[in-house]
C-alpha cells in the first residue's frame, strides 16, 4: 500500500488547521466585538466558502490560479510560484474552503458568553489579551475544539476542489480522498479499502477522542 | 473626594427615562446607596467602573479625571481598577475558587486570608456551578477585594447570605475596608444590614 | 524524480505492464496520472506539470500541438477496440436487440465529448438509430474507467469500453463481451506527445519514453491488450 | 443554459433538508438528554460523514445499493427501488452525508440551554413536547437556522458522492456541482461561469438573508 | 399535612454530606425555611418540587403520595404542579413578561391582576435581558403564582426587591395566598421580611 495519499492528506489538513488557528482565532474575536458594515461584509465573505459548492469555488480558483491569464500568470512569470497543481495551491484552497470552519463556531461561542465575563476581568486591571487568553479561551474550549477538529476533518474530506485544481499527482496533489477514487476507477479495490479503512479508522479515533474529552461537559465534537 | 456629575439615557419600555447623578463621595467613607428597583444603581456602579459610557458627564476621583464627556477623557476600566461586585456575581466559569483569586493577585498571604474570610477554605477546588447561592456570592466579594482595591463597588453584595453569615462578613468586611483604606459604595435593598458599616447615603 | 505520464484512461491496466517493462529497460521509473483524455487535456492546458501524453485520440493531441504545448505533432501508437461488455450471462452477441429488452435497466457509455471511446459508442448508436431509444437507460460515466467500475460492480447490466477491460490480468469476474463492429464507428487511434513540461524538464527521459512506446516491445505488450498496432 | 441541473440540486437540497429536519429534531432532543453508551455508539455513527471523504462514503454506498447483492439486490426485487444512478439513492446518500450539520448545532445548543429552564416549565405543568416546542426551540432558534442554511449548503455542493452513485443523468442526477465540473472537463468555461454565478447569487442570498434574519442578536449563519 | 422524610447525599468537594429532612407542614401555612448558607434550602425545595430524585424518601401531600422510594412512586413535576420561584430565577429568555404569564395560564383577568401586583404593567413587552434584577425577580414570582398552584415554593424570593417594595409584595402575596389557599415555603435569609406573613418555620 502506497502510504504518500495518507501522509500528504494529513500534511494538509494539519498545516491548513494550523494557519487557520492563527489566523482564525483573532479574527474571531475581532468579529465577535461589535457590529460594523465592514465586519458584515467580511464575515459574509468568510462565510460563503460554507454554502459554495466545492467545484464552483474549484473552478473560480481554477480561473484565478491558471498561468495562462491574470493572477496565476502574473505570479507564474513574477515569482515562479504556481497555484494550480500544486501543494501551495491546495493549502491556499484549503484554507478558504474551511475558514468558516474555524472562524464560526469561535466567533459564535465568544459572542455567547455573558458581557460581564470580561467585564469583571477589566476591573481586576487585565486587558483585553489576557482577559481573551485566561478567561475567554478557558470558556469556550469546547467550541475551539470544535472548530479545530471541523476544519481539520473537512480538509481531510476535500475532494471537489482538489479534484478541480489539484488534478491527481502523485506526493504533490494526491490526497487520499482522490487516491481511493482513482482506485475504484483502476478497480482496485484492496487499495481503495485499505486508504478507507485508514481514514475511517482515523476519524473514528479522532471523534471518539473529542468525545473523550467532552466527557465531563457531555459534549459532541460539534459543538 | 469622588465627584459624579453624570447623565445617562436608559432604555425603558416606553421611550427613555434620563439618570442623572450628582454626587460628591468622601474618601475612605462607606456609602449605602439604595433606591426603587429599575432606578439605575447597577447603571451607575457600571459607569464608575468604566463598564458603561454614559452619554455626558464627568467623573474626578482626587485629582485625577476618570471621564470627561467634553474633554474626551475616559479611562479605561483597567487603568480605573476599581473593586466590582457584580450583582450577578460574573465568576468565571473555568476557574476554581481559588484560581479565582490567583487570577487577581500574586499574593499567597493575601488569598489564604480572603478565603478564611469567605469561608470558603475547603470549597478551594470547586467551580462556580458546584457552588451554592450564598456561597457564589462570597466568591464575588473575595475575588473583588483581592485586587486590594482603593474603590469597592458592591451590586448588592449580601443577598443571598443568611444573617449569621451577613454579620460575620460585614464585621470582618469592616476591618479589611479600613485596611485598604478603600472607598466603598454598596448598592442594598436592607438599609439595616448596613447600619453598622455605612457612614454615608445616596438615595437614587 | 519520476516522469509523469497523462494517460488515457483505457489504458490504465496496460500502463501498468508498460511502467514495468520500460523500468526495466532503463531504470526511469514513471508515475501515471489516469484520466479522460478530455479532462487531462484540460488540465494540462491550465498548466497541469505533466511530461508526456497518452490520448485514447489524435485530436485531443493534436489540439494541444496547435496551442503550443508540444513540439512535435501526435504520433499513433495503437489503434482501440469498441466492445460491449456485461458481467451477467446474457446474449451480448445480440446486443442491438438486447439493450432494447426490460431486463436491461442500465447501459453505461464514457463521456461523449471528453472520452473518445464514450464518443465512438455514441457515434455507433446513432448509427445504429438506438440513441434515442436508450437514452433513458443510459449512464455516463466521467472516463472509460468508471464505465468499467460500473460493470464491474453490476450497478449496470452493459456498458460499453475498451478490450482492453477484459484482459486486465487483475480481473477476477468472468465477463462477457462482444467488440462492436468498427464499421459503426471511426478508428479510434490512440495518440501520443511529449508535452513542453517534459521536453524543458526530463527531454532525456520523456523521449526514451516516446520512442520505446513506440518499439516492438511495447507493441507486443499492446497487442496482448487487444489494440491493433501497425 | 439549461437550468434543469440548477432545479434538480434544489430540489435535492430542500428535500433533504426537509427529511433531516424531521429525523433531526427528535434525534438532537434525544442525544441531547443524558449519556448512555447506545447513544455515544449512534453519536459517533452520525458524526463519521463529517469526517469521511465524499469518495469514501461513495464508495460505500456504490456497493451497498449495486442491484446484484445484497441491500441493493434486495431492494430492486421485493420494493423495485433502485439507489444507484436514481434521485432517491442521492437523497438518501445526501441524507447520511449531511446528519451531522443537522444533529450537531441542535444537539450542541439544547444542551447548553440551562436546565432550569425545562425545570421551570415542568413545573407549570407542561410537557416535555410542550416544552420543548415553546421554551426549548424557540431559545436556540439561530442555532436552528444554522443547522437548516448548513444542512441545505452542504447538500447543494455535495460531489463526490454524486459523481460516483450518480453517473451524470441529465434530470435525474446531474445536479449543478457535477454540470460545473463536466463544463470546466470540457473547457466550456461559459457554461460553468453560468452555473457558478447563479449558485454563487443564490448562497450570496441564502447568506444574507440569515445575517438579515439573525440582525438583532448578531449572529452569523454558523452559530 | 405535607409529609416530608427524605435523604439526599450532595456533593462536596471532600466527600459527600448528607442531607436529611424529617418535617410536617400543615396546609394553609407559610413556612419560613432557613439554615447556613450551602445547607441544602435549594437542593430540599427542587426535590419536593420533583425536579431532583432524593436517594431515599417519602414526601406525602394530603392524601397523595408524591415520592415512596421503596415503592417506586415518584410522580413528575408535571404532576405535582407546585409554583416555584428559583434563586436564579430560570426566566425564558425568549419570552417578554406578559408572555410569561400567558405561557403560564389563559385566564387574561388573572394575569392583569399579577402584573399590577408586580408592578410590571408598563414593562409587559420587555424580554428578561432588560430588566433589572428586582424587576426579573418579581416576574419569576409572578410566573410561578400564574398557575395558581397549591403549593408555592419560593427560593430567597424577595433578595433583590428594595425594601418598600418588598413591604408592598410581602402583603399582597398574604392576600393572594389566602385566595388560593396555598401551602406556601419560603427559604429566606431576612427571617424579619417573614414576621407578618409566616407563621411555621423549619431550620435546616
Ligand atoms: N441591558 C439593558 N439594556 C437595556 N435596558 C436595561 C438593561 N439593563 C437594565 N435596563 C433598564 O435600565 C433601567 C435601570 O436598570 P438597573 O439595572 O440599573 O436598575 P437597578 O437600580 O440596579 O435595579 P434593581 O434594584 O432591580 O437591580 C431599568 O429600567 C432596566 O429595565
Ligand atoms: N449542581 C450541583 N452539583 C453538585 N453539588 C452542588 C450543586 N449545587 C449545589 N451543590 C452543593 O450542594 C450543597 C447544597 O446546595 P444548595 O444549593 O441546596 O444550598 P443552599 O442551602 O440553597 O445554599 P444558599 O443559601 O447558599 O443558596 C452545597 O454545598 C453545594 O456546594
Ligand atoms: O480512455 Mo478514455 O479517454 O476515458 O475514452
Ligand atoms: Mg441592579
Ligand atoms: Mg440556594
Amino acid at each position: 500500500m502506497d502510504w504518500s495519499p495518507i501522509w500528504l492528506t494529513l500534511k494538509l489538513a494539519g498545516i491548513t488547521t494550523l494557519l487557520l488557528a492563527v489566523v482564525g482565532l483573532p479574527l474571531a474575536y475581532w468579529l465577535s466585538r461589535g457590529r460594523s458594515v465592514g465586519k458584515i461584509i467580511i464575515e459574509a465573505l468568510i462565510t460563503m466558502p460554507l454554502v459554495l459548492p466545492p467545484s464552483v469555488l474549484g473552478f473560480y480558483l481554477l480561473i484565478a490560479f491558471s498561468p495562462q491569464h491574470g493572477l496565476g500568470k502574473w505570479l507564474a512569470t513574477h515569482l515562479n510560484v504556481r497555484l494550480v497543481f500544486s501543494f501551495e495551491g491546495l493549502v491556499l484552497a484549503s484554507v478558504i474552503y474551511s475558514m468558516p470552519f474555524m472562524i464560526g463556531p469561535i466567533k459564535s461561542a465568544l459572542q455567547q458568553l455573558p458581557l460581564s465575563l470580561s467585564q469583571a476581568s477589566y476591573t481586576l486591571g487585565k486587558s483585553r489579551m489576557e482577559t481573551f487568553i485566561k478567561v475567554l479561551l478557558p470558556n469556550i474550549r469546547t467550541s475551539l475544539l470544535t472548530a479545530i477538529v471541523l476544519t481539520f476533518a473537512h480538509t481531510l474530506g476535500e475532494f471537489g476542489v482538489v479534484l478541480m485544481i489539484g488534478g491527481n499527482i502523485p506526493h504533490t496533489t494526491r490526497v487520499a480522498s482522490i487516491a481511493i477514487y482513482d482506485a475504484v476507477e483502476n478497480m482496485d479495490y484492496a487499495s481503495a479499502n485499505n486508504y478507507s479503512l485508514v481514514l475511517f479508522a482515523l476519524t473514528f479515533i479522532i471523534v471518539m477522542a473529542v468525545f473523550i474529552f467532552n466527557k465531563y461537559n457531555s459534549k459532541s465534537p460539534l459543538e | 473626594m469622588i465627584a459624579i456629575d453624570i447623565e445617562q439615557k436608559m432604555r425603558s419600555y416606553q421611550g427613555h427615562t434620563i439618570l442623572k447623578v450628582k454626587a460628591q463621595i468622601a474618601l475612605n467613607s462607606v456609602t449605602k446607596i439604595y433606591g426603587p428597583s429599575g432606578c439605575g444603581k447597577t447603571t451607575l456602579l457600571k459607569i464608575i467602573a468604566g463598564l458603561v459610557v454614559p452619554q455626558k458627564g464627568k467623573i474626578r476621583v482626587g485629582n485625577d479625571v476618570w471621564l470627561d464627556s467634553e474633554a474626551k477623557v475616559n479611562l479605561l476600566p483597567q487603568q480605573r481598577k476599581v473593586g466590582f461586585i457584580f450583582q450577578d456575581y460574573a465568576l468565571f466559569p473555568n476557574m476554581t475558587v481559588v484560581k479565582h483569586l490567583q487570577y487577581a493577585t500574586d499574593d499567597k498571604v493575601w488569598i489564604n486570608r480572603l478565603l478564611h474570610f469567605g469561608r470558603l477554605e475547603t470549597l478551594q477546588q470547586h467551580k462556580p456551578q458546584y457552588l451554592s447561592g450564598g456561597q457564589q456570592q462570597r466568591l464575588a466579594i473575595l475575588r473583588a477585594l483581592a485586587i486590594k482595591p482603593r474603590i469597592l463597588l458592591m451590586d448588592e453584595p449580601f443577598s443571598a447570605l443568611d444573617q449569621d453569615m451577613r454579620g460575620v462578613i460585614i464585621n470582618e468586611l469592616k476591618v479589611l475596608i479600613d485596611e485598604l483604606s478603600c472607598t466603598c459604595l454598596i448598592v442594598s435593598h436592607n438599609p439595616d444590614e448596613l447600619a453598622f458599616i455605612a457612614n454615608a447615603e445616596l438615595r437614587l | 524524480q519520476s516522469l509523469k505520464v497523462a494517460v488515457a484512461a483505457n489504458l490504465q491496466s496496460v500502463i501498468k505492464v508498460l511502467d514495468a517493462d520500460f523500468k526495466s529497460k532503463t531504470g526511469i521509473a514513471v508515475e501515471p496520472i489516469v484520466g479522460a483524455s478530455g479532462n487531462l487535456v484540460a488540465q494540462i492546458k491550465n498548466g497541469a506539470p505533466f511530461d508526456v501524453f497518452l490520448s485514447a485520440d489524435m485530436s485531443f493531441p493534436d489540439a494541444l500541438y496547435k496551442y503550443g504545448f508540444t513540439t512535435e505533432k501526435p504520433v499513433v501508437y495503437a489503434r482501440g477496440i469498441l466492445i460491449v461488455c456485461s458481467t451477467e450471462n446474457i446474449d451480448v452477441k445480440h446486443w442491438q436487440q438486447l439493450v432494447l429488452k426490460q431486463s436491461v435497466a442500465k447501459v453505461a457509455i464514457a463521456n461523449t465529448t471528453t472520452a473518445p471511446y464514450g464518443k465512438a459508442a455514441k457515434e455507433a448508436l446513432v448509427k445504429l438509430q438506438l440513441l434515442d431509444k436508450l437514452s433513458p437507460k443510459i449512464v455516463t460515466g466521467e472516463s472509460i474507467s468508471q464505465v468499467n467500475t460500473y460493470i464491474f460492480n453490476d450497478v449496470v447490466s452493459l456498458g460499453f469500453t475498451s478490450q482492453s477491460f477484459i484482459y486486465d490480468s487483475g480481473q477476477s469476474k468472468k465477463l462477457y463481451y462482444a467488440v462492436v463492429a468498427p464499421k459503426l464507428y471511426a478508428p479510434i487511434e490512440q495518440g501520443v506527445v511529449v508535452l513542453k513540461h517534459g521536453a524543458d524538464n526530463y527531454a532525456a527521459e520523456a523521449q526514451k519514453f516516446y520512442k520505446y512506446l513506440l518499439s516492438s516491445s511495447a507493441k507486443a505488450i499492446f497487442k496482448k491488450y487487444g489494440y491493433h498496432t501497425d
